[in-house]
C-alpha cells in the first residue's frame, strides 16, 4: 500500500465523487452563465478540486473551514448538495444565503464552513477565533483556512497566521498556490522561492504538497491532523496547483502560458485519481464511467429543479440586518 | 460625608467584571489589555481576578484582534475587545463594515461582539490619538453604534452591548475617563441600546450632543440660564445607531430651534445625520435654521493651543446658542 | 453618420494616457492593471504604450499600494493608483485617513495621489463588489472626493485630479463604465476640482446628487416634465470635497424644494451632509422639506430581486419628486 | 583594527556625541515632561540610541529615513538641531511640525526623514515609495525603515516587506526588537525562535546584529549598504536591545524584569563605545567628560531657547490643511 492513509475502493470513489460532483457542476454553471441565466459571476476551482476534498476528507465533525474562491469541494466535501449550489450561483430564496450574497460566497456553520467575504485574508482570523472558541468549549476543532497566493500578499493572512501561532491555535493555513491572482503570475508577487518559507517566520512547520494528488494530499493532511489535534498549533500548507479557467468566466486567461497549462492538464486532479484507481485495480473504466454518470445526472436534476425556485421577495429586503435581541 | 463617587472609567470597569462574573462566555482581549490593565486601564485587575484565558493581550494586529472575536462571537463567546485608540481600528475598516457588520444579513448568525474604542482629544494627543469617527462607524449597515457620557450610561450601556446579538462598537471618551464622576447605585442593571436621554430639560432650544461634549453642552446651558434666564434643552444621545429619532422630534418638537454639538470633524459627520432628521422630519415645527457645531475640518493638531481652537467648549457651544436663540 | 460617442472608460482612459504622455512624473500601478489593463480594462494598453516601469502591477496589497503611491508622491512623482473595488480599501482606510490626508498639514509636503476606485452596484456583483463609500472619504481632512457622472467630466477631472497636488480620492462608477457614452471633443483640457454643474435647468425642484444617481434623475426628471410639465433642475455635484456649496445654495434659490439622492447608505451617507448645508444655509428658502433618496442601511444584495429594491432608481426618484413637488 | 570602516577618532567621537545628545536631550524632556512644561507625551529611546546612529553614520544624503518611536538618533544623525528637537516636544511654533503634531511625529523631507504617523508599520510601504521614487529619478537612494518588534505583528509590515521585495526596492527594514511593545514581550508577539526567521519568507537577505554595540552595527550597516546600493533590493536587519525606560514617561515599566533590565544596563550602547574608545587608546576619560559637558551645555541652551519661543496661532489653525494647486 502505496498510502498513509488506508485505501479503500469505498473511500476512494468518495474522493473521485466530490472532486467529479465540482467539476460537473461548474461545467453547468457556465453554461448557465453563458446563457445569461446566471447574474453576476461565476468563478470556477476546476483544477483545484483536490484541495478541498483531501482536507474534508480527513476532517472531523467539529472542525471549521474558512473556503476561498476555488473551493466548491470544501463544501461539497462538508456535506453542501448541488442543489444548494445552483440555488447560490442563482440567487435563489431557497439558496444557502437567500440571494443575499452570491456565487462563491457561501458557508453553513452547522457544518462548520464559513461563508467567505471578498476581501482577501480577512477569512483567516476568524476562522482563527472560531477555533479558539472551539477550544475553550472542550471540544477538539482544528481549523482549515485557505487562501491564494495572491491572498499571501495581504496584511490579514500575516495578521491571521501570525496571531494562530502566539494563541497555538490548531489552523492549518492552506495556501493554493495556482501560480496566478487574477493576471498577475507569482512572480510579481513574492519574492520567495516557495510559499512554505513563509512558515519559519512564524515559528510554525510549513509543509509543501502537490495540490493535484488528492491521494498523496490526503495522507499529508492527515499526519498534520494527527499531529496538531492533540497537540494544537498552527501549520502551514503550501499546495501548488494550477487554475485550469479564467479568474471568473469573463477572463479568458489567455496571460496564461500554453506550455503552462498544458503541463498541468496532464495533471488534472480528476485524471490522476482514475489512473491511480485504475493502475492499483480499485476500479474499472466501466465503474468510472458509471459513476460520472450518476453525477451528472445529480446535478443535472439539481440544477433543474433550482432553476425552478423561486428568487428572493423583494419585500424582506430589510429583515434581518440585525439578530433580534 | 458625601456616598462616594465612581469616575467614567471605573464605571466601564465595573461593567466589564459583572460581564465576566456572570457570562462564563465573555472574554476580553486587545493589546495591554491583560497584567498591564490596558493604555488607560479600564481593564486593571480583571486578568488578575478571571485569569489570562479569559483577559489577555494580543500582538498589535487589529484586523486580526476584530476577525478573532467574529469568530468567536459565531460560536457562542461573548467577545469584548479593546483597541488600544479608535484611530487603530482605521487599519481593519473592513473586518468592521464588511465582515461582521454584514454577518447576520448574509448568514443569520448572530454576533455578539463589543469592541471598546477610545475617542477623542483634549490632552495634546495629536493626529494620530485624538480622533472622534463615530460618524464612519455609524454610515455601517449591521453595526451598532454606542456613545455613553455619564459613568452609570457608561456602566449600564457596556454591559447592554456585551448583551446584545449584534456587533457593538462602544465609544469610550478619553478626556470623561478621569473628568467626570457620579454616585452610583450597588444594583443596577444592563440598559438596552437605543435610548437618548434629556439630562436637562428646556423650551427655548434643544442641543442634540453626546460623548464628551454633553458636558460641555451642559455648561453653556447652564451658563445660558444664570446670565439671561434660558431654558436650554440638552439631549443626550447616548446610542448613535440606532438614533432614538423619537426623542430628538419631541426635543425639537418642544423648543422650536435646534444646536447640534460634536467633536469630530465637520463634513460628514454625524452631526450632519442629525441636521438631516431634524431638517426632514421637524421642518414645520423649526425657529430658526438647525445649526451645527463641530470640529473643523482638519487634522486634530497637537499643541493645546491650536487643539483648543480646533475642540469644541461650552463657551463656543455658548456663544453659538446665543446665535440660535437670537435668530 | 453621428459623431462617434465615446464611453466613460475610454474617457477615463484617455484622461490617463494624456498624463503619461505630457507627465513624465506620473504612473500608474494596481492589481492587474498592467498588461490585463484592469479589472474593468480602464488601462488597457497603457502598459503596452507606456512600458512595465511607468503602468505595472503590483501584490494583493491596498495598504502597501495607498503607502507607497504617497512616498512617491512626496518624491515629486504623480503616481494614480486603482483599487481594484472600492470595497478593497477598507483593509487600508488608515493610509488614506491618518497618512496621505493629513501629510500637508503637518509637514507641508504635497501629495500629489490621486487613488481611483470603481464603485456601486447594479450588476449584481454582492455585498462586497457593489459598495458606495463617498461617504466615509468625504469625512477624512486633507481628502478631495470627486464622482463624476458624465464621459466628459470623467475625463476632465482625472486629469484634473492628477494635477491637483493633493491625495484625490476618484470615484469612478461601475454601472457607468460602459452605459454612458458622449461624444467628446478632441481638444480638452483639466477641469479644476470643486465646481458643480446644472445639468438639467429647473424652477420648481432641484435634485442634488451624484455619479450613477445623475442619470436616474435625470430620467426622472424628464418624466415630471412630459406627465405635467413640471421643470426640475437637477445639479450634479461632480466634486464631493471641496463640496460646491455656492451651486447648492443657487439651485435652492431658484427651485425651494429639494430632492438629496445618491446610491450609497441613508444614515451618515454623503446626502446627510447635503441635507445639512440645505438646512443651515438656506432655510428661509424651502417650501418643503428636504428630502433624501437613498439606498437604505443594508448591506449590499446580491440578487437581482432584492438590489432592484436596493438600489435607488428613476421610478423610485420619480415617487418621491411628486411628494416632494406636491408637499 | 577591529572594525570593517575605518575607526578614526573623529568618526567615533561623531558617533558617540550623536547618542550622548540623545541621551541628555531625552533626560532633559523627561524634567521637562515631570515638570508639567510638556502636554502630551514623552517616548525615550534611551538604550537604543546606537541604531539610528550606526544607520545614519553610513547613510548618504540621498537615502531616505523613516523612524519610528525610539529613534532620535536618526533624526540627530540626519542633521536634527537638539533645538529642533525640544521645539517639537514643546509643541512650538517655530518647531518641525509647527506644533501642529508633537513629540516623536517629525521629520524633515529636505534631510530625507519621513515624520511618522503612530499607525505602526504605516510609514514602511511609504519609505519603499519614496525610495522607488527617487531610484526612478536617477539617484541611488537606500531607505532605513524602521520598526519595533511590536510593529512586526502588523500586516503593513508584511505588505511593505513583500511590496519591496517583488520591486527590489533597496530598503533596509531595521527591526529594533527591544523585548516589549508597550507592557506585552516579545513571547506573546511572535512564536518565532529570532525575528530575522522573517526574511526568508520574503526571498530577501536577514541579518541578525547586537543593538547595542554601535561600532559593530555601524560596520554591518556599512557592508548592507555597500551590497544593495549597486544591487537593489531590501534587506531585513533585526537589531536585538532593550527599551530602558517606559513606553512613555507615564509608564514605569514594572513589567520589564529587573534581571532583564541590570544586564542590558550593563549593555548600553554610550558604555559600551566609551570602554571601547579608552580600550582602543582613542580618547581619554577627561576627553569624554569633555565632551558630555559640552553637549550638556549645548542641550540646556537649546532647551532653554526653546521654552521661550512662541507656541503656534490659534489663528493658523485652519492653513495649509490642502496645498495650493
Ligand atoms: C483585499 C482584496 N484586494 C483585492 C481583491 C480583488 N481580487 C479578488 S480575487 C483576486 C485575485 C486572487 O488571487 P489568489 O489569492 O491567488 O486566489 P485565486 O483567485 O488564484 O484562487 C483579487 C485581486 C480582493 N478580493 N481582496
Ligand atoms: C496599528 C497600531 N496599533 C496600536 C498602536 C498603539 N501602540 C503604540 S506604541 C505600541 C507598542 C509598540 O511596540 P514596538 O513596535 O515593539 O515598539 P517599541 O515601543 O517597543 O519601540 C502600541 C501598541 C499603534 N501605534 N499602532
Ligand atoms: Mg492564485
Ligand atoms: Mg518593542
Amino acid at each position: 500500500m502505496k498510502h498513509g492513509v488506508q485505501l479503500t475502493k469505498d473511500s476512494a470513489l468518495a474522493l473521485l465523487r466530490t472532486m467529479l460532483l465540482a467539476r460537473r457542476i461548474e461545467e453547468r454553471l457556465i453554461r448557465l452563465y453563458h446563457q445569461g441565466s446566471i447574474f453576476g459571476g461565476v468563478y470556477c476551482g476546476c483544477g483545484q478540486e483536490a484541495i478541498g476534498t483531501a482536507t474534508t476528507a480527513v476532517a472531523g465533525p467539529n472542525d471549521l473551514f474558512a473556503p476561498c474562491i476555488r473551493d466548491m469541494t470544501v463544501h461539497l466535501g462538508r456535506g453542501a448538495q448541488p442543489l444548494d449550489i445552483f440555488r447560490q450561483f442563482l440567487g435563489r430564496a431557497t439558496g444557502p444565503m437567500r440571494g443575499r450574497d452570491g456565487n462563491i460566497h457561501y458557508g453553513n456553520l452547522q457544518r462548520g464552513v464559513y461563508a467567505m467575504i471578498s476581501h482577501l485574508g480577512a477569512m483567516l482570523p476568524v476562522v482563527t477565533g472560531g477555533v479558539m472558541a472551539r477550544r475553550r468549549q472542550g471540544r477538539d476543532t482544528i481549523g482549515f483556512a485557505f487562501i491564494g497566493d495572491g491572498g499571501t500578499s495581504t496584511g490579514d493572512f500575516h495578521e491571521a497566521v501570525n496571531f494562530a501561532a502566539v494563541f497555538d491555535a490548531p489552523v492549518i493555513f492552506v495556501v493554493e498556490n495556482n501560480q496566478f491572482a487574477y493576471s498577475t503570475p507569482i512572480t510579481h508577487q513574492f519574492r520567495c522561492q516557495h510559499l512554505v518559507e513563509r512558515a519559519a517566520g512564524y515559528g510554525i512547520q510549513g509543509v509543501a504538497a502537490d495540490g493535484n494528488d488528492v491521494l498523496a494530499l490526503r495522507d499529508i493532511v492527515a499526519g498534520l491532523v494527527a499531529d496538531i489535534r492533540p497537540r494544537p498549533r498552527p501549520v502551514l500548507l503550501v499546495c501548488e496547483t494550477l487554475r485550469m479557467r479564467g479568474h471568473g468566466e469573463h477572463d479568458d486567461a489567455s496571460y496564461v502560458p500554453a506550455a503552462l497549462r498544458a503541463a498541468w492538464e496532464q495533471r488534472c486532479p480528476l485524471l490522476l485519481l482514475r489512473q491511480e484507481l485504475i493502475a492499483d485495480g480499485l476500479a474499472t473504466e466501466a465503474e468510472l464511467e458509471a459513476l460520472d454518470a450518476a453525477v451528472q445526472a445529480e446535478v443535472s436534476a439539481a440544477c433543474e429543479q433550482a432553476l425552478g425556485d423561486p428568487p428572493p421577495n423583494p419585500a424582506t429586503l430589510m429583515e434581518g440586518i440585525y439578530a433580534a435581541g | 460625608m458625601p456616598p462616594a463617587e465612581t469616575t467614567y472609567l471605573e464605571a466601564l470597569r465595573q461593567a466589564l467584571q459583572r460581564l465576566l462574573r456572570e457570562r462564563p462566555e465573555a472574554l476580553l482581549f486587545g493589546q495591554d489589555i491583560g497584567a498591564f490593565g490596558g493604555a488607560f486601564k479600564v481593564t486593571a485587575g480583571l486578568q488578575q481576578e478571571f485569569g489570562a484565558a479569559r483577559v489577555f493581550d494580543t500582538p498589535i494586529s487589529e484586523s486580526a484582534i476584530l476577525g478573532a472575536a467574529l469568530g468567536m462571537a459565531t460560536m457562542g463567546l461573548r467577545p469584548v475587545v479593546e483597541m488600544q485608540f479608535v484611530d487603530f481600528a482605521m487599519t481593519a475598516v473592513h473586518q468592521l463594515l464588511n465582515n461582521a457588520g454584514t454577518l447576520h444579513y448574509r448568514t443569520g448568525s448572530a454576533a455578539p461582539l463589543v469592541v471598546r474604542m477610545p475617542c477623542g482629544g483634549g490632552f495634546a494627543g495629536g493626529p494620530f490619538h485624538s480622533e472622534e469617527l463615530e460618524a464612519l462607524f455609524c454610515h455601517m449597515p449591521g453595526l451598532k453604534v454606542v456613545y455613553p457620557a455619564f459613568p452609570a450610561d457608561a456602566r449600564a450601556l457596556l454591559l447592554g452591548a456585551a448583551l446584545d446579538p449584534n456587533p457593538v462598537i462602544f465609544l469610550e471618551n478619553k478626556y470623561l475617563y478621569r473628568h467626570v464622576k457620579e454616585w452610583l447605585p450597588a444594583l443596577w442593571s444592563p440598559a438596552p441600546l437605543g435610548a437618548a436621554r434629556v439630562c436637562r430639560p428646556g423650551r427655548d432650544a434643544v442641543i442634540l450632543t453626546y460623548g464628551a461634549m454633553v458636558h460641555e453642552a451642559l455648561r453653556a446651558a447652564e451658563r445660558i440660564h444664570s446670565e439671561d434666564g434660558g431654558e436650554v434643552m440638552v439631549l443626550d444621545l447616548r446610542t448613535l445607531k440606532p438614533l432614538d429619532t423619537d426623542a430628538i422630534c419631541a426635543a425639537v418638537a418642544a423648543t422650536n430651534r435646534v444646536l447640534i454639538v460634536h467633536e469630530g470633524w465637520r463634513t460628514g459627520g454625524f452631526g450632519a445625520e442629525l441636521a438631516a432628521v431634524v431638517a426632514e422630519r421637524t421642518f414645520h415645527l423649526l425657529d430658526a435654521p438647525v445649526r451645527r457645531l463641530t470640529a473643523p475640518d482638519c487634522p486634530v493638531p497637537f499643541a493645546p493651543e491650536l487643539e483648543k481652537a480646533y475642540r469644541p467648549n461650552a463657551d463656543k457651544i455658548h456663544e453659538a446658542l446665543v446665535e440660535v436663540l437670537e435668530y
